[in-house]
């Protein structure tokens, strides 16, 4: 059967009211009831379309808004924040910075390419409708594990989700230059695909999506409207079901040519200065994008709907309201600018067609053919979907994990147990070089790409410019699982220290927030619990949130997927010269740790990896310490100090030196002392630390900065030689060629994906 | 000298070879749209890599009828200097500019990577800033750059000297490791990996600069002969 | 033995980009009188086995495994008895 | 009016590497029957001409020109009489 079927009769408003035909579409009674009394009548079929796909978690962030409230958004660099397609930040010299993270999780579940591919192309949308050149892409995903034979589909959804982003992002020339994946149990069924967009724009472009000016024309550009994605938005804010399978059609195809052509022409039209306001078509399509411009601007709008450029015969005003075809967009001009408006489009080959106007009346009203088939208040729309304070429960895991004792795993002791350790850790596909993925990715398109993927952040060049943005996704789920409000924190901060690990100052956030479902007060704990620990640490590091995104009903038939916050996060570079990178620079360099190592192995990889446990309270992360170091560290890294500087993360100290040695293709010969079982010094995951490399002739005066503010560091040994060798309070404890421990790394995840071929 | 960037509905690395021809090379340069009819006034012309058309069907093969394409072949035919790199070699190759064809990489799956070329023939007007033998480093970035002709064309190829430039480490499945050709008169060179993404250390290569100083000191040197 | 040829389509209510690409560069050369252009994929594969009924049932679950996307795509095929690649 | 429905393969004697691709997939997956695997493209196109052999000639052409590459290429195709999408 077709999306719709050509008999389907439309069911009249009291046939809504009776068969609650409305709550298949996810409205429930009361929002029904509610509906009826912001139109005083019974709403007909494309009215409750309408307010069944702006009242869903995905547009409205009904059950999440409360959350939110809980972010700093405010910042002397924040030109634009949250609520507009994406936020801006300021970098000086009247330019700016314009973010934001989106997810397409069910739609990649379903359809991993597709969903992939068209979740680059919503979220580049969001940017170019800003006015924003988009320079760079990253993403952050999540899959069940893909090591075992059986383990074929979610081998299967992240080589296709692979291939989706690259279909996309290559093809439209964006260089997708970062990104994060994690392979855990917790997604099997329900993966996740979080992209994140980075565009440069001048401050005198930036756009905002308002429908301003009674009797302006409203011009819709892009593709034919199809029958895609009908009802894509509740779609997301649903649990994956056996049904959902049902609901295929959902899918869309996204076609990047085309959108890369939508981007070049929105740019141009933009640049030409007549823009009264734009917006893309995202989730709810034609509904979405023109309630909101209308909202925003306090006007109304009318559409005809018959003008909309459309793909199959047959459309009904139903469809194209809901439809989310990609690649389109809406904006609003004077009357007296339209033919120059056409004519840019014209140039590009593009439909551009005048299918409305702005109105005064604050309504909302569908024209088909003549008639009136809908008359809807736009407030009540964009605004007016009551906000749901969902009940908190503390889950009754959250006690079991905490007490666990995370000690307790049998040492590893001697050289061969903590390198055979070192090395499961390197090979087990979360922590394993992504190499094989980002080959995939042109990462070097434009030409400004300064440090590729492969390190703490990337880093992209400003043209004509001495800046460079840094740019990175992060977020330990395993850690918010066993305490959200400590993981929560703890993603906020790993991000910022992955960008001073390249030299950068962070400048503010976009988060994706991935939740289960957000009636189930334990999940509505985590999502509390979380967001205040985010907050948090945003208001200590100084890194407000400009936007984001929110994707609840995560869940699977084993429940929810672990909570999951994804930072996405953008620093300023001043000088390129003051970049630095991961790997080793130069044998007889010094290396030295820099942070306090405390017995912190709760949720760690390695009781994941190689203890096959998943329990204990995970590390704390003191938010003045965190922000001592990295303000510490990034005074270090611009007077020069620095040759290399890497953050220990997953895997913790032992891992952090093994990816400098590899990154830099050099050994290490390093001796440390420590009050900590010897295991426990390499395998914790304490927050707040870096591995940095300095020149012998420099180590005093770096050493002397991080003493002035408090912070420890260690000097353990020196770079040089083709192994990496370090002894811990005087015992040999790792010991292997660069060679093996990089061919474990880098070896991982191809050996993994060549099984099905 | 004049110096042109064709670009095609999909083009992405016109910019990039602006630049790249912009930082190394006297002269201006112009973008110039697919629908334009005249190249008659550049010296140096670049089709530029990206995904024409989406790259639908086989890549190039659509933008290959643009009508920018027939003064192409006319710049071509009258011995001017056409640099074809990536999607842009693949389009020389459907107009018949240069033989043999393309087909999707051994791995199918798109490739980006710095990578090392041999240089095999230092005598051309795009290569004579390198030695023969040369190894330099060279980014590619494509889907379909996995060069194929017949054994007969292969022969001539190699014959006639038209292999400019190989991998050393093919990252695609290309015959005889080609990475880059020129036609039989030498005027027109097509290859995938991208001199323009090589023009800065900070990039992580300059070698692609010599490729662009090469054509430059040809256009001088006819130009002296002129004089 | 048995030869398959298999056609997999794109759903018709999809978004078939290559097709719309195709179709418009047929117009523009002049070819006015092509339209509705869909562009899907052929395959060929031998079926190494002496039973048209178990091949047929092998083809399909090939299709519904691999070939094919059921989520956009529909696939159709035809078998052939052939001997070592030729047709009987 | 009439349905041209094109297959364009590739050569005989080129490799064809998504073909081996797909053919190693089967055999993961335990197709051991599937061998020779060749992929090619499948086109669907409507020709709005009153006469077979006009229809003809224009499908050759746009093979040709556009729809195959005969340097790897082969093409062949196959018209059905159509009245408005419905075969006669
Ligand atoms: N999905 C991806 N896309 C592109 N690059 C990626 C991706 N996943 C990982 N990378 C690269 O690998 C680097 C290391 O990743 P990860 O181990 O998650 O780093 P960290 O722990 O520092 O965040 C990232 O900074 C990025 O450059
Ligand atoms: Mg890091």
């Amino acid at each position: 059967m077709s999306a719709v079927d050509e008999k389907f009769r439309e069911p009249t408003p009291d046939e809504i009211a009776e068969h609650k035909v409305y709550a298949e579409m996810g409205v429930s009674d009361g929002e029904y009831d509610l509906i009826c009394d912001f139109m005083g009548r019974r709403p007909n079929y494309v009215e409750i379309g309408v307010f069944s796909v702006m009242w869903s978690e995905h547009c409205s962030y009904k059950n999440s808004r409360p959350i939110l409230a809980k972010f700093p958004i405010d910042g002397p660099r924040v030109l634009v924040g949250p609520g507009e397609g994406a936020g801006v930040v300021d970098i000086g010299d009247g330019q700016a910075v314009v973010f934001k993270i989106e997810s397409h999780n069910h739609p990649s579940a379903i359809e991993p390419f597709q969903g992939a591919a068209t979740g680059v192309g919503g979220i580049l949308r969001d940017i170019f409708s800003m006015g924003a050149r988009p320079i760079g892409l990253l993403n952050s995903l999540r899959f069940g594990p893909i090591h075992r034979p059986e383990d074929r589909h979610n081998r299967y959804l992240f080589e296709r989700v692979v291939e989706g982003i690259a279909g996309y992002g290559n093809c439209i020339g964006v260089p997708t230059v970062g990104g994060e994946i994690v392979f855990d149990e917790s997604y099997n069924g329900n993966p996740l695909v979080n992209v994140m967009c980075v565009g440069l724009i001048d401050h005198d472009d930036i756009q905002k999506g308002v429908a301003d000016g009674v009797g302006n024309p409203v011009f819709y550009v892009g593709p034919a409207t199809g029958r895609d994605g009908i009802h894509g938005a509740t779609f997301a804010s649903e649990e994956l079901t056996e049904e959902s399978e049902a609901k295929r059609p959902a899918v869309q195809v996204g076609d990047p040519f085309k959108e890369k052509l939508v981007m070049e022409a929105c740019l141009e039209l933009i640049e030409s200065g007549i823009v009264v306001g734009i917006q893309d078509m995202g989730a709810a399509g034609l509904t979405c994008s023109s309630a909101e411009m209308a909202s925003k601007a306090g006007n109304g709008m009318e559409l005809h709907l018959d003008r909309v450029p459309q793909r199959a015969a047959g459309m009904t005003p139903y469809e194209m309201m809901l439809s989310e075809s990609q690649e389109r967009m809406l904006f609003v001009v004077k009357p007296e600018h339209a033919e120059q408006a056409q004519a840019i489009f014209e140039k590009w080959d593009l439909p551009c067609v005048d299918v409305g106007s702005v109105t005064d009346d604050g309504r909302l009203r569908l024209m088909h053919h003549g008639e009136e088939v809908g008359d809807l208040p736009v407030r009540a729309i964009v605004d007016e979907c009551p906000i749901y304070e969902r009940a908190i429960e503390e889950p009754a895991y959250f006690r079991e994990v905490q007490a666990a004792d995370a000690l307790s795993d049998p040492e590893l002791k001697g050289e061969e147990a903590l390198t055979g350790a070192l090395e499961t850790l390197l090979s087990a596909p979360t922590i394993a070089s992504k190499r094989w993925v980002f080959e995939q990715f042109d990462y070097m398109v434009r030409t400004n790409t300064i440090q590729a993927p492969g390190g703490d952040a990337a880093v992209i060049a400003v043209t004509d410019s001495d800046k460079a943005l840094a740019m990175t996704v992060d977020g330990n789920s395993r850690h918010v699982y066993l305490d959200p409000y400590e993981g929560g924190k703890a993603a906020v901060a790993e991000a910022a220290r992955n960008l001073v690990c390249t030299g950068a100052e962070p400048l503010a956030v976009t988060d994706n927030l991935n939740y289960g479902n957000p009636e189930k007060p334990e999940v509505y704990w985590q999502l509390h619990r979380s967001a205040t620990g985010m907050a948090e640490a945003c208001e200590v590091l100084s890194t407000p949130v400009i936007g984001g995104n929110v994707s609840l009903y995560n869940e699977h038939t084993e429940g929810a997927i672990y909570p999951t916050p994804v930072i996405g996060m953008v620093g300023l570079i001043e000088h390129q010269k003051e970049m630095t990178r991961s790997g080793f620079v130069e044998a007889g360099d010094q290396v030295i740790l820099v942070g306090e190592t405390k017995p912190e192995l709760g949720g760690s990889s390695l009781r994941a990896e190689v203890f096959g446990k998943r329990d204990g309270a995970p590390p704390k992360v003191d938010l003045e310490v965190e922000s001592k170091m990295q303000q510490a560290l990034l005074a270090a890294i611009r007077k020069g100090l620095v040759q290399s500087a890497h953050d220990c993360s997953d895997g913790g100290l032992a891992v952090a030196i093994a990816e400098s040695a590899i990154a830099g293709g050099q050994g290490a010969t390093l001796s440390a002392t420590t009050e900590l079982r010897g295991d426990h010094f390499l395998f914790s995951e304490s927050a707040s630390r870096v591995v940095i490399s300095a020149k012998e002739e420099q180590v005093e005066e770096l050493l002397a900065i991080f003493e002035d503010a408090g912070v420890m560091t260690q000097v353990l040994g020196a770079v040089g030689g083709d192994k990496l060798e370090m002894k811990v309070n005087g015992a040999a404890a790792l010991n292997s060629q660069i060679e093996v421990l990089k061919d474990r790394w880098e070896g991982a995840i191809p050996s993994i994906m060549s099984r099905d071929h | 000298m004049k110096s042109a960037v064709l670009v095609f509905p999909g083009s992405n690395c016109d910019t990039d070879c602006v630049r790249a021809v912009e930082q190394v090379i006297e002269g201006d340069v112009d973008r110039v749209w697919h629908k334009d009819e005249d190249l008659s006034a550049y010296d140096f012309i670049v089709v530029p890599g990206g995904f024409s058309y989406g790259d639908y069907l086989r890549s190039g093969a659509i933008a290959r009828f643009s009508p920018i394409v027939k003064s192409l072949e006319e710049a071509a035919a009258a011995g001017k200097t056409i640099l074809g790199i990536c999607n842009g070699f693949q389009i020389l190759l459907e107009a018949g500019l240069l033989p043999g064809a393309m087909r999707v990489n051994q791995s199918l799956k798109f490739v980006c990577k710095p990578c090392k070329l041999r240089v095999e023939d230092g005598s051309t007007r795009f290569t004579t800033g390198y030695e023969k033998g040369e190894i330099i480093d060279i980014p590619v970035a494509h889907q379909e750059g996995n060069y194929y002709c017949d054994e007969a064309e292969l022969r001539r190829l190699e014959d006639n000297g038209q292999v400019v430039f190989r991998y050393v480490d093919n990252p695609n499945g290309s015959v005889a490791d080609i990475a880059g050709i020129r036609n039989k008169a030498g005027n027109v060179l097509g290859m995938m990996p991208h001199p323009e993404r090589a023009v800065r250390d900070a990039l992580g290569s300059s070698d692609g600069v010599r490729l662009f100083e090469s054509v430059a000191r040809y256009a001088l040197d006819v130009q002296k002969e002129f004089a | 033995m048995f030869l398959a040829t298999v056609t997999v389509t794109i759903k018709e209510n999809v978004l078939d980009p290559q097709g719309q690409a195709v179709e418009g560069a047929l117009h523009s050369l002049g070819f006015e009188e092509a339209s509705n252009v869909r562009i899907g994929k052929y395959m060929e594969l031998t079926i190494d086995s002496g039973d048209r009924e178990e091949a047929h049932r092998k083809v399909v679950e090939m299709c519904e495994k691999l070939l094919s996307n059921p989520v956009i795509e529909d696939y159709q095929f035809e078998l052939t008895a052939v001997q070592k690649g030729v047709a009987l």
